[in-house]
């Protein structure tokens, strides 16, 4: 059976929801796919579209950035600023015709670790047809 | 190349006929053949020749011919750390360019004599492997200049023309329906050689047209610098605290047109390219880099001996028209004219010499 | 083609010995060519020295070239490759290519009194000529060593300047008076005119931080010395070390193969760029 | 009739009066048919101006520079720059008075209106030219271009050589001056983003395609973050080579500079670089059109500030350049910001 293509996820959690969401997920012993690699940061607010780009330029087939919901934010606003940029960014990368299932955002709050493994999920069933990401990635 | 040929080593002149281009180029399979193309903006540069769309009614490329023999980007090293039984082992690698052999066409004169320039500096008491494992595998295919391609070329004050011969190994001239051939090295020969059928021997009214159409290219140029090179030498040494700096370079923004698209600019950075931290790999990599940039000079402390634009674009013309005119007695410029059209401010060398000229006369 | 000259010698770290601490650290490296052939070199003559993944740096040897068994650089903390050079334990490879620059004239200095005034790293540069002059004491004039540091933590040498004072003439300095401090306090250009050296027969040798150099100068040129027997070294940015990437370019001079060694008398001539 | 004569009554008064320190103007260049910008310190040079669809740049870059030398003087003279501006060109200033890059009494702002006509295209003209080298261009008063040759005047109706800038022009008068020279005719594009629809309409195939034979070409020059007047910074992100260093910048602040791209101009570099530009002139890239203008190799890369330009007025109604007390996009939000695309 050849091998099956495991798409590499590089997610950018925010500490207080959607990372914490992510350790409920794995205390509670839930099943999902191994495939992504979590960086915890601050806030959503506080990813930088260069991470973004940078994370693609090293090879990730899919980016996740996922904050509290809207009223969560431990620093009030961090995710509004977000929802504005990773829009902005998303909306760059479709336009230069990078596959838009590649690059998404979500809400989840601490509390939801079921959602955290479906939205994993669903990014890993979306990313896997597409084959590893070449289009961006820095040629070794 | 395979056969060892018999090659006479002298001057062949020759006619080709214009429709049949396509097939020398043909012919020369054992080359990668490059030819100017033209993009949907009417500008040109070198692209690998389809032998079906060869044309050379071009009338200057962007990037010049140097491109393709001191690229932007050259890999001179890899390096790989791997951890064997608690002991560190280091392999580095000699990366040089492979085995390419390549023909250009369309190298205009200016162009292949500042590439004669490049010779000049990439050998000495320390020649540079890199640039010679190109260079050696690279014939140059030129076209002499009919009408000049822009209104900024100054060839002719450059100790240059639209016709010399430095540094090409063939010179085409375009007699309108045929090309007079000059083949000027054994490579030339030889490449004529590789498709002897097409090429005939020159009447003598076409050796009358090619003196022709050269001197009226030569009359078509209508600017030039007014100094001389060993006076204009002079000159700048006792410029070096002119205010003239400070005015003309007031509108430069810093950028790299000027140098990157200058076929004698050559300066270059160094640096290592990390693909994993560990186990540790990666490549040392030479890019292209320039004095205009403000960080080119600058020291780890901060010190920089040109803090400010004056000093770049006072540096750019003493490189150009003191430092080597008094090094290798030969200009560093040869007139194509690209820093002058191309400047997004307009920045014009030929007038800022012509002011170094009229300075304290 | 013959030898790559872009293409470092492995080598290999045996010895690190940390100078001065904290933030301006200092330490100095013993060096020896992994697979055996390595170069010889020259006194005041520079090594790129090459840490993989970070780059390059060109750093003046600071071992006397009849020291055959190791090659010794002290280098301060200053940016991405000597950051990471300090950061390298014993054992660690380096890449070292070179040997690059013309090296001080020693040959041409015979007989003559050797005026030897270092500031801060700058003992480095002048530590390989100095050596050399000593281990051939006969052959020069008396040998004297004015060198100075911001405070008695940033001394570099400080074992071999103790038992440098009873083989030659030394006068340290500090910039500003410590506890327990009896030498000279003040900057290097004041010791030197405080030490008024007579210039008969004497070649002065400076280096150090490009300001320190500018004002030994105008003092040596106020104790009467002549511009031809000055000497010091200039630090330009260098990429490549033999004279083509333009960075050191200086007039008709790339610093890194024509200098970094000039006497006055032709520092003088050139453009102030440096 | 846009007269640049009583901009330079104006500008000559300024300077005998010492009101002034310089007056940034465009002037007749030395290199082509194309204008320069030419700095003049003295009235008497005052003649010099002109005012032709050849002054294409955006002046308000030099006041970056007048910002930078004015730091590096000790005692720096305080008083205002004159500058030249066009409409689009005025929204750049507001921008920098936005952002506080500026204050308003350091520029003295010479307005001109395009009125109908606007600055021209050199490739169009080239091309309708068919190699006939242009001498001069003026904007006739029926709104015509009439470009004199080597033989002869030539009329083109303005449309044809226009700028797309010019053609998706959302301010064709300065909309902040001290003097204003011209009518303040309202001429709104019919398609304000035209040109990027067309790109948009493409398949996701083709315009990546497109994007990646466009931005292999970059040679990384860095025209088009040199030519912009909002690409201030002294130290960019993603130039892993140009460091603000001082005298007490640490060893370990040197060494840990993240190189986010290579120096090699090799296509992948080429996107993180470009696309940290775009999304860093997001809600401030007031399209003067200058990055694609100065690009060697004519990169469209005003294609993706537009898109961000119009995905801005879309998505959040952010219009740029128009009000230099409006927070920045970036920095600021409103709770109904679309978020459907978020899981």
């Amino acid at each position: 059976m050849a091998e099956e293509f495991e798409p590499k996820i590089v997610a950018f959690l925010c500490k207080w929801c959607s990372s914490a969401g992510s350790d409920m997920a794995g205390v509670s012993r839930m099943e999902y796919p191994p495939n992504v690699v979590p960086i915890q940061v601050m806030c959503s607010g506080s990813v930088s579209p260069l991470y973004i780009f940078s994370a693609f330029n090293k090879g990730a087939d899919g980016v996740l950035v996922s904050g509290c919901h809207p009223g969560d934010c431990h620093y009030i606003k961090g995710n509004y600023y977000a929802r504005r940029r990773i829009h902005l960014v998303k909306k760059l990368l479709e336009f230069i015709g990078l596959e838009p299932q590649r690059f998404q955002m979500s809400w989840v709050s601490a509390a939801e670790a079921t959602k955290y493994t479906q939205v994993i999920k669903e990014f890993v069933k979306e990313l896997k047809p597409l084959g590893p990401q070449t289009k961006l990635r820095r040629n070794p | 190349m395979k056969t060892p040929e018999t090659l006479s080593g002298e001057m062949m002149e020759k006619i080709l006929e214009k429709r049949s281009l396509p097939s020398w180029v043909k012919k020369l399979d054992s080359w990668t053949v490059y030819a100017p193309r033209k993009d949907e903006n009417e500008r040109w540069n070198y692209d690998i020749a389809g032998s079906d769309s060869v044309g050379l009614d071009f009338t200057v490329t962007t990037l010049p011919a140097k491109a393709l023999i001191f690229p932007q980007r050259e890999i001179f090293l890899e390096f790989l750390k791997t951890a064997a039984e608690n002991r560190e082992t280091l392999e580095v690698k000699e990366v040089l360019p492979g085995e390419k052999p390549v023909v250009i066409f369309g190298v205009r004169p200016c162009d292949a004599k500042a590439i004669s320039l490049l010779d000049k500096v990439f050998s000495g008491d320390f020649v540079d492997p890199y640039y010679w494992t190109r260079r050696k595998q690279t014939i140059l295919v030129g076209l002499a200049c009919g009408t000049p391609p822009w209104e900024n070329c100054f060839c002719l004050s450059t100790e240059g023309s639209p016709h010399s011969e430095e540094g090409l190994d063939i010179l085409l001239t375009d007699l309108g329906d045929r090309y007079f051939v000059k083949t000027l090295t054994e490579n030339g020969e030889k490449l004529v050689n590789r498709a002897k059928d097409l090429f005939k021997e020159p009447r003598p009214e076409d050796k009358k047209k090619v003196k022709a159409v050269h001197a009226e290219a030569e009359k078509k140029i209508v600017r030039g610098i007014k100094g001389v090179k060993k006076d204009l030498a002079a000159k700048l040494r006792g410029m070096f605290d002119s205010p003239l700096w400070d005015e003309e370079s007031m509108s430069c923004l810093r950028c790299g047109i000027c140098t990157y698209l200058c076929p004698s600019c050559h300066c270059f950075d160094i640096n290592d390219e990390v693909d994993s931290v560990s186990p540790l790999h990666g490549k040392r990599v030479r890019t292209w880099d320039n004095c205009q940039f403000p960080d080119f000079t600058m020291h780890s402390s901060g010190h920089n001996p040109r803090p400010d634009k004056a000093s770049r674009l006072r540096q750019r013309l003493f490189h150009k028209f003191q430092y080597f005119v008094e090094t290798y007695d030969k200009i560093m410029c040869t007139g194509c004219g690209r820093c002058v059209s191309l400047c997004p401010v307009g920045i014009d060398i030929i007038k800022v010499l012509d002011k170094v000229s009229d300075h304290g006369s | 083609m013959d030898h790559n000259v872009y293409i470092p010698k492995l080598a290999k770290i045996i010895q690190i010995k940390e100078e001065v601490g904290g933030a301006r650290a200092i330490k100095t490296f013993r060096t020896v060519f992994t697979n055996g052939h390595g170069f010889d070199h020259r006194c005041g003559q520079c090594a790129m020295l090459s840490v993989f993944g970070k780059g390059e740096s060109m750093i003046s040897i600071s071992s006397s070239p009849l020291v055959k068994d190791y090659l010794q650089f002290s280098i301060l903390k200053m940016g991405r490759v000597t950051s990471a050079l300090h950061e390298m334990e014993v054992g660690d490879l380096i890449g070292i290519r070179g040997p690059y620059g013309n090296g001080f004239p020693l040959d041409r200095w015979k007989g003559k009194k050797l005026l030897f005034i270092g500031g801060g790293i700058g003992l480095a540069p002048i530590w390989s000529v100095l050596q050399t002059a000593l281990a051939n004491k006969g052959e020069y004039g008396d040998l004297t060593l004015i060198y100075g540091a911001r405070t008695s933590k940033d001394i570099v040498f400080k074992e071999e300047l103790a038992d440098l004072k009873n083989k030659m003439t030394v006068f340290l300095s500090i910039d500003v008076a410590e506890p327990g401090w009896e030498e000279f306090v003040g900057f290097v250009p004041q010791n030197v005119l405080d030490k008024k050296p007579a210039p008969a027969n004497t070649i002065a040798i400076t280096c150090g931080p490009p300001i320190m150099i500018k004002f030994v100068i105008k003092a040596l040129k106020d104790l009467t010395f002549e511009d031809q027997q000055i000497y010091t070294t200039v630090e330009n940015k260098m990429k490549c070390g033999i004279g083509k990437c333009g960075r050191c370019n200086i007039g008709l001079h790339y610093v890194c193969k024509d200098g970094p060694v000039y006497s006055w008398a032709e520092l003088k001539r050139l453009p102030q760029e440096y | 009739m846009a007269k640049i004569e009583d901009l330079k009554e104006e500008a000559r008064k300024l300077l005998r009066e010492g009101k002034i320190k310089y007056i940034i103007g465009y002037g007749t260049g030395s290199n082509g048919w194309m204008a320069g910008p030419v700095f003049i310190k003295n009235p008497e040079d005052v003649d010099k101006l002109v005012w032709d669809p050849t002054c294409v740049h955006n002046l308000s870059r030099f006041l970056v520079d007048e910002k930078r030398r004015k730091a590096r003087e000790k005692q720096p003279d305080k008083r205002p720059v004159g500058i030249f501006v066009k409409g689009c060109d005025s929204r750049a200033i507001v921008v920098l008075l936005q952002e506080k890059f500026i204050e308003r009494n350091d520029v003295y702002i010479l307005g001109i209106s395009c009125e109908n006509g606007g600055v021209v295209d050199e490739h169009k003209l080239t091309r309708k030219l068919k190699g006939e080298k242009p001498k001069k261009i003026e904007l006739s008063d029926n709104g015509q271009f009439v470009v004199t040759t080597g033989n002869g005047k030539v009329e083109f109706p303005v449309g044809e050589l226009l700028a797309e800038r010019c053609l998706e022009c959302q301010a064709n008068f300065p909309v902040i001056s001290d003097i204003l020279s011209g009518e303040k005719t309202k001429r709104p594009p019919e398609k304000p983003f035209g040109s990027i629809e067309k790109m948009e309409r493409l398949s996701q195939a083709d315009r990546w395609r497109f994007w990646k034979e466009q931005l292999n070409k970059c040679i990384r020059c860095y025209a088009c973050r040199s030519v912009c007047p909002m690409c201030y910074c002294d130290e960019c992100v993603v130039d892993s080579i140009n460091l603000a260093v001082s005298a007490d910048t640490t060893a370990e602040e040197k060494a840990n500079k993240v190189k986010w791209v290579q120096r090699s101009a090799e296509s992948s570099e080429n996107f993180v670089y470009h696309f940290v530009r775009a999304i860093h002139l997001a809600g401030r890239c007031i399209d003067c059109g200058e990055c694609e203008r100065a690009c060697p190799l004519d990169i469209p890369i005003r294609f993706l500030n537009k898109k961000l330009e119009k995905e801005a007025k879309e998505l959040f109604g952010y219009e740029v350049g128009f009000d230099p007390a409006q927070p920045s996009l970036i920095s600021s939000f409103k709770d109904e910001d679309p978020g459907d695309f978020i899981r």
